[in-house]
């Protein structure tokens, strides 16, 4: 199995960390690291050593039969794949697709966590899920050292200070982890989503739910909206946006375009100073105006398009999205060795290339 | 003097053995004194009473001993209920005995006397024979179910008409035959009672035949003109009666409803669905299941988050470890609804980093965990996980409480969690369900612990 | 006589506060307990067989003697089996 | 009075509010404020206009009786002062001989909240609380932001993250505003203080306090400590350190240069990624590498010299600060006039130059 | 038999009574009850009894209700206490002289009946001249303070030997003038058993001798072989002296110190410093307190925080909450050793913000407060900070709790705050003081809200 | 008079059961409602007038009824008043 060093710009995770080697060494691979993959995360080249693997000056994607990685690999390294090869990453199939003409040609197979179901036994692997929660946690820590003000309530002599409003609008795993932060960090907060379970598990974190006005959707997962009801739904988001402090929206649809949920002229209500992250902006923004990885005042509003947050806290990313690389290859060993049983649900859900074919419609 | 001295004492010795045994930390005490005031009272009734007959009354004595000691000695425990009973019915008997006995030996009766002696003879066989339905029932040796006699209603009505007929006319032409009749109608009259009552009803029939038999000891007091037997049977009668309406409401059952139930022959049904049963408890029974435990792990879910009920469990925790219980709580990756779901609300409580524990760490150890607490979790806690690897969770690692020695499960309703499945653990017999939110329950058991 | 309805009245009162207050997981030993305790009525049967002079009396009065001998050891004992659990 | 804009660099309070123009202007001043004074502070000058304050193009200092700012005036402006007018600010007496010296020839008052007595009475007054309620805070955002680990634990699906450890050295306000912010936030937090009474305080706060084998000080006040006395206590925190992921050292002595309580060496046993945000960098640091406004990393550490991190939350920061100075004011003004009472012990304590002289022993 | 019924029922009445009177939310039907049972016993007593005289008893009891109603009805609500002591007085009285009416009444007395009398005169007498030397001392017509006889303890035990020897006498040669003698003696006996106690303790010695008149009522049962006198006066008996105990065990005083140490003539030393006294409550006294006030205001401090009660705090106030009391916080600007400690303690226990009032929001309207609860804190509440221009800590704004209608106080001992101020809200006679860690106060003080 | 002893028994049971858990701030109006009760000795006062026959006999019974009566009707009233604050 090989890890090479993260190539993609900003990129700090690292798909492998020392602590999941020897679990890896025990279920049969070697394990080959890139010199230097896990600088970023603090994983010195020696603590790899140590756990067992052995490291690389080159990029070993070329002599392994697994390729992890973070991100896609770019279209050089695929070029060096073995014929047969197996890679685990993100792939983001929307925005990939010469990635994977050549992963076809090479009858490469491919996994995207982007597209593992979202089954019980798939839990443990769900990177998805393991990065929104950095995303949700680090949002929150980014709203709070942008906003002027303090988040938690204080009573002291030289006044009182009221304690921050903070709107979440998307209530998925990172809008939870958002929700939870702001709320140990003394902020009041509300939260909305258009899922109906939602309501229910804002409100577990001792958070207010928005009730609005509006047939809202049972089910796990968000479904594309109308512009119609996403006009009404801004309509009815808009006041509540114009009290708060602090918007952080997560609201996404998986594989599409995030929805519009926030407009200029709700910021420009806003209090001077307020700050909104909008996570979802690589997928275009909840908030039309925001771009990722950079930050711009709307007014007097702060807007932070968040560009790869998980990234930003690299050692505890990378631990969890490692452990999560384990789980899915667990699934795929047999016999010490990687034989991927497409027949298996979860395997069959996130193979996006197989044996020279694609097996996913791409949007 | 002396005599009725002794016999204060031994009344004494009942009441102190009654309100010890109302409260687990000297309960132990109150039955050693409720014995030893026995055998003060039979002692000195002995030495003063038994002028004739003395060796055959040892010898009688001492058969029961031989029968009865064993008896309690070798029951299995889960075969006690049935076993009370029959104490309960043999001590029905021996009243009626007695007065009928007694009745022979009198000349010349007086009203309340007589009064005394048919109530005596009619409620001690009414005891009998109801106690030794209810052990047959309880032991299995007939139907556990209803048993509805085709003219049942009828027939119960009709020996209850004839019992107080016989009464009447015994007071009024004291006469043998008329009370050994009598006897026979309230024989009848005890099983026509009981056998309609089924199931989980038994237990309290049994409490109140308990009743009746101390009501019947009472009434002997008065044929016997004996003060002891007048303040044993009625202490029994009345905390009988007081602990009956206790039981039918630990089991939401009216004591209307069963007595009349009984005549009515209401069936019985048992809770849950496709007639499977479930064991719900009362918050005091698990307050004392955890207050005498030695090792708890609690294993929160989802609904502990739905519920806010996390400052109530640490709260728990904080006097069950006051009570030298030692307690963690079992975090399982999943529970709650989002990563670290459990971790945020724990914090929040400043629950200590120390007692949370993870799968690894609890489920070596499981089988020696003396209660495990499940709030408002339930895939986590599924064994179907574990072992039908038909099921839609098959795979995902669990908290093996099932393997606990006890397992306490709070939750609202029989609805399953988040996967949708049923879970086995509610129908294991280990299992005591405590129904209600759970912020309610933990509050409510933090105060019946307290009360230990 | 109205005496010994006080003392009914009063030992109603007695048994009612005594319990009215016990927990759930009690309910069985206290009944068992309290069905020991009415075992007494050996007492009675000591009574009626001591001064027994018929036949019939003395074989009721043994036979009374003897099942509440029974209802009185079988009682205790099974109470006693049935607190183990407190004993901590 | 007159609240001319901060003209020292990175300066983002303002030293007067809209919010306490109206008691002012109730108090019987007339209210000056430079054009764009509180633009960094989201103070807007219509805002002040409505609060009833003038707003003026040029400084104000030339016309004021009375000039409030956060930082000392420059030396440009301390000449523009009239003769017998009163300043509030912070002075630094020790770094602003000069400065000091035009106050004494032109008979300036004026007064500094770094000397203000903290007695009860001047609790209302006291700007050094306020603004190290607001240090702490931002200390452990500053931290949180830059670790690239989680601070709270979490179990997951993908493995369990332990708690962050955060030590805090020293527990006055700031150290004891530290602790609470990282407790909010999950971490596991110790600290030690050479105060008795600091103990108590921490515990009081949920976090450990470290019992060092040293005679500590009572008293409210931390004095100098002797050199021995700090290479022992150097020793005892070593080992405390190198078990923390993030250390925030508020350590100060009134006056004085910062104890030096954490070494090199201590950093290089920390765990890779940690961080070190030493808020008495700006007197000397209680790490001696650390340089105010810079971050440098010692190995895998990162230490951050926090400068002025009040001004860093500039709205909550100016608003404690301006009701600290109206406060203040109050004591001064009798009949509508500003005329301070140097027999006031409060007044007394932190008034430095006053009519020609100064009143203090400078160190 | 119809009269005996009556007087059972009657009995029956005054057990319910008593039964009532210890539930905070029965109490005034049990007072109810009681009332009318006597009604019931007086009534019957009088159509039966009264075969002489019938007119000359209307007359005393019009003049009893006449004297009596007024006094109760128009004592000042803390002259009370002393009101009782009286009342039990006459009552004490009127036992002693029934037991000699009938003395003189009877011929050929037997040894029971003699004793019985010997000791409702004894007891009577006792009880009566006790109670009015209490009344005096509560009534302040003479000093509070224990009066030390010269040879307080020498008299005492004479008078007491003497009245066991008048006692034997009488009954062995009954005689009405040995009986008066024994009357006198009583007399003396309450007083000098009286006199030593001080302050504190008198309404102890109340209630003791309260629990005598029920034995003197109860005994004269016994002379007049009348069942309802010797139940109702064994019932106060009983219970008086439980009570007694408890209202010692309330005070923290053992019960055999308080009646030997009348005789040793222990002083019974004030709390506080310098000979000020302060009221310390019991945690039911605060609980029902809370329980039953519409308007409570939370005042935490510094205390809080060492003792990390906020969870606890919290719990109670949702207890109160739930039994339909308002209840907000008063967030002192520097409560607490950092600006915002308190909102950091309960923003950690989940209080939500509303909640939180500041001293605008309270101070205003604390005269309508019924109870300010200071839960560990002690400057900012400090009325000295707002009178005393001297205090060093003159001129900070404080919470003016010592306006609110009353004051509970948790803290672990006298000592001051942070600023080193006494504080004269502790010496208030508004002020319950509840020692001890607050943490530890506060849950006690739930799980008793939770009792009422 | 065994019976009157077992009464006697019984009734110390009722009287330290009934009270037994009683809050301290009830413990006065407890001892004033049984300082009522203990009033019925006006029962007593009043049959030993009703049967009296020499002067002294009259007039310690009447003074008993009278004294008896300032018990019983003070007593009862001075409870209320009391419990005047458990109205709610
Ligand atoms: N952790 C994650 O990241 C994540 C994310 C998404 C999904 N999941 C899934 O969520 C599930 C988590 O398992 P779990 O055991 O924590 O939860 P669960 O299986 O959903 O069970 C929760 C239980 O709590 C009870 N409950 C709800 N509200 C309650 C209240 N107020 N008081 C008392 N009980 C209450 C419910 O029963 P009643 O309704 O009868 O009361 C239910 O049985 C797993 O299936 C997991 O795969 C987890
Ligand atoms: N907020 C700030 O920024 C700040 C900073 C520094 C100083 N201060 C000063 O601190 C004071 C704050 O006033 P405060 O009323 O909050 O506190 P305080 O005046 O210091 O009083 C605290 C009280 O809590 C009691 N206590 C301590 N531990 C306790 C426990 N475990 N259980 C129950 N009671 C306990 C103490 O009495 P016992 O010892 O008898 O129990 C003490 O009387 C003011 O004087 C203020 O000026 C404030
Ligand atoms: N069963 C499992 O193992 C498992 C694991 C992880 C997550 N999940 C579930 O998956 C679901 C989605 O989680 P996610 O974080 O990946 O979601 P996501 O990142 O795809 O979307 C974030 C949230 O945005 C919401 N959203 C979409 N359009 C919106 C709109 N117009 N307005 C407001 N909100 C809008 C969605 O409902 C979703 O909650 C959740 O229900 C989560 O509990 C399940
Ligand atoms: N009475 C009042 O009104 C009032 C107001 C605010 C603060 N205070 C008190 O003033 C005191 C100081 O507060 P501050 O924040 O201004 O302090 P500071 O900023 O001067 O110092 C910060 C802390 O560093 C500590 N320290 C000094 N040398 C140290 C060493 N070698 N090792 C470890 N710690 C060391 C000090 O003890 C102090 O607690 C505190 O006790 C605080 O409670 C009182």
């Amino acid at each position: 199995m090989g890890t090479p060093a993260e190539s993609r710009p900003a990129e700090r995770r690292v798909a492998c960390v020392p602590e999941t080697v020897s679990p890896m060494v025990d279920a049969g691979l070697t394990v080959h690291v890139q010199e230097g993959a896990g600088r970023h995360a603090h994983a010195l080249d020696a603590a790899y050593r140590a756990a067992g693997a052995t490291v690389t000056a080159e990029d070993p994607t070329a002599e392994s039969d697994v390729v992890v990685s973070v991100q896609p690999l770019t279209i050089d390294q695929a070029r060096l794949l073995k014929p047969g090869a197996v890679t685990i990453s993100f792939l983001q199939p929307a925005n990939e697709r010469e990635l994977l003409d050549v992963y076809k040609d090479r009858r490469v197979t491919s996994f995207s966590f982007d597209l593992l179901p979202r089954v019980t036994r798939a839990q443990s692997a769900d990177a998805l899920s393991s990065q929104a929660l950095v995303a949700g946690y680090r949002a929150v820590l980014v709203a709070a050292e942008r906003l002027p003000r303090f988040l938690p309530m204080f009573t002291t002599a030289a006044g009182t200070v009221p304690p921050a409003k903070v709107l979440v609008l998307g209530a998925g795993v990172a809008g939870l982890q958002a929700i939870a932060t702001a709320r140990r960090l003394g902020a009041v907060v509300e939260a909305y989503d258009v899922r109906k379970a939602a309501g229910e598990e804002v409100r577990s974190l001792g958070a207010k739910f928005l009730e609005l006005d509006l047939e809202t959707q049972s089910g796990v997962y968000a479904s594309v909206q109308s512009e119609e009801f996403l006009e009404r739904q801004r309509e009815l988001i808009g006041e509540h946006v114009a009290q708060s402090d602090v918007v952080i929206t997560t609201a996404a649809i998986p594989g599409r375009k995030a929805p519009v949920l926030v407009t200029t002229d709700m910021l420009k209500a806003m209090a001077p100073g307020s700050v909104l992250v909008d996570l979802a902006a690589e997928s275009g923004g909840n908030y039309a105006g925001s771009v990722a990885g950079q930050e711009t005042w709307v007014g007097e509003v702060l807007v932070h398009g968040a560009l790869n947050l998980p990234s930003s806290m690299p050692v505890h990313a990378s631990r969890l999205y490692s452990r999560n690389v384990l789980n899915l290859l667990k699934l795929m060993i047999a016999d010490g060795e990687v034989r991927p049983n497409l027949d298996d649900e979860v395997l069959d859900g996130c193979c996006l290339t197989h044996d020279g074919q694609i097996r996913k419609e791409l949007p | 003097m002396t005599v009725q001295l002794m016999y204060l004492v031994a009344a004494l010795c009942f009441i102190l053995a009654l309100k010890g045994l109302s409260s687990p930390k000297y309960a132990r005490y109150g039955n050693f004194i409720g014995a030893f005031g026995m055998l003060v009272a039979v002692v000195t009734a002995y030495l003063h009473g038994a002028v004739h007959n003395g060796l055959w009354i040892l010898v009688a004595v001492a058969l029961g001993v031989v029968v009865g000691i064993p008896a309690a000695r070798s029951v299995k425990m889960t075969a006690i209920p049935q076993m009370v009973a029959l104490f309960n019915g043999v001590g029905g008997a021996a009243a009626a005995l007695v007065a009928l006995a007694e009745f022979f030996a009198v000349r010349d009766p007086g009203f309340l006397y007589l009064l005394a002696t048919v109530l005596t003879v009619l409620i001690g066989s009414v005891s009998f024979s109801g106690s030794v339905v209810t052990f047959l029932k309880l032991q299995e040796l007939m139907t556990t179910r209803p048993v509805l006699l085709p003219a049942g209603q009828q027939l119960a009505i009709a020996a209850g008409v004839s019992s107080v007929a016989l009464c009447a006319l015994t007071i009024a032409t004291p006469n043998g035959f008329l009370l050994w009749l009598l006897a026979a109608v309230g024989l009848a009259l005890g099983v026509l009672f009981v056998l309609p009552v089924g199931g989980a009803d038994v237990p309290i029939a049994i409490s109140l035949l308990n009743a009746f038999t101390g009501l019947a000891v009472a009434a002997s007091g008065y044929v016997l003109a004996n003060t002891l037997l007048i303040v044993a049977g009625t202490l029994v009668g009345a905390s009988g009666t007081i602990l009956t309406r206790l039981m039918a409401q630990a089991m939401g059952r009216s004591l209307a409803n069963i007595l009349f139930g009984a005549f009515k022959a209401t069936t019985v049904v048992a809770h849950g669905e496709e007639q499977r049963t479930v064991k719900s408890g009362t918050v005091e029974d698990v307050a004392i299941l955890l207050g005498y435990a030695n090792n708890v792990v609690v294993v929160p879910g989802y609904g502990l988050a739905v519920a806010q009920a996390q400052h109530a469990v640490r709260e728990l925790v904080a006097q069950l470890e006051r009570r030298g219980v030692t307690v963690s709580y079992g975090i399982h990756p999943v529970a709650g609804r989002m990563p670290g779901h459990m971790n945020v609300l724990l914090a929040e409580a400043d629950v200590p980093y120390e007692q949370l524990k993870e799968l690894d760490d609890v489920n070596p150890g499981i089988t020696s965990v003396d209660v495990a607490v499940v709030v408002g979790a339930n895939d986590v806690v599924n064994p179907g996980a574990r072992d039908e690897p038909s099921s839609p969770i098959y795979g995902m690692p669990i908290f093996d409480v099932d393997r606990a020695k006890s397992v306490v499960f709070m939750k609202r309703s029989m609805r399953p969690g988040f996967a949708g499945v049923d879970n086995e653990l509610l129908y294991n017999p280990k299992t005591t369900l405590l129904f209600g939110d759970a912020k309610d329950s933990l509050t409510k058991l933090l105060a019946a612990v307290k009360q230990l | 006589m109205i005496d010994l309805l006080t003392i009914f009245v009063l030992a109603v009162f007695v048994g009612f506060e005594v319990v009215s207050k016990v927990s759930t997981i009690l309910h069985t030993p206290l009944m068992s307990g309290a069905n020991a305790i009415h075992g007494v009525i050996l007492v009675g049967a000591i009574l009626i067989t001591g001064s027994a002079e018929s036949t019939l009396e003395l074989v009721l009065g043994l036979l009374a003697v003897f099942l509440a001998t029974v209802n009185v050891v079988g009682g205790f004992v099974v109470t006693d089996r049935m607190l183990e659990m407190f004993r901590k």
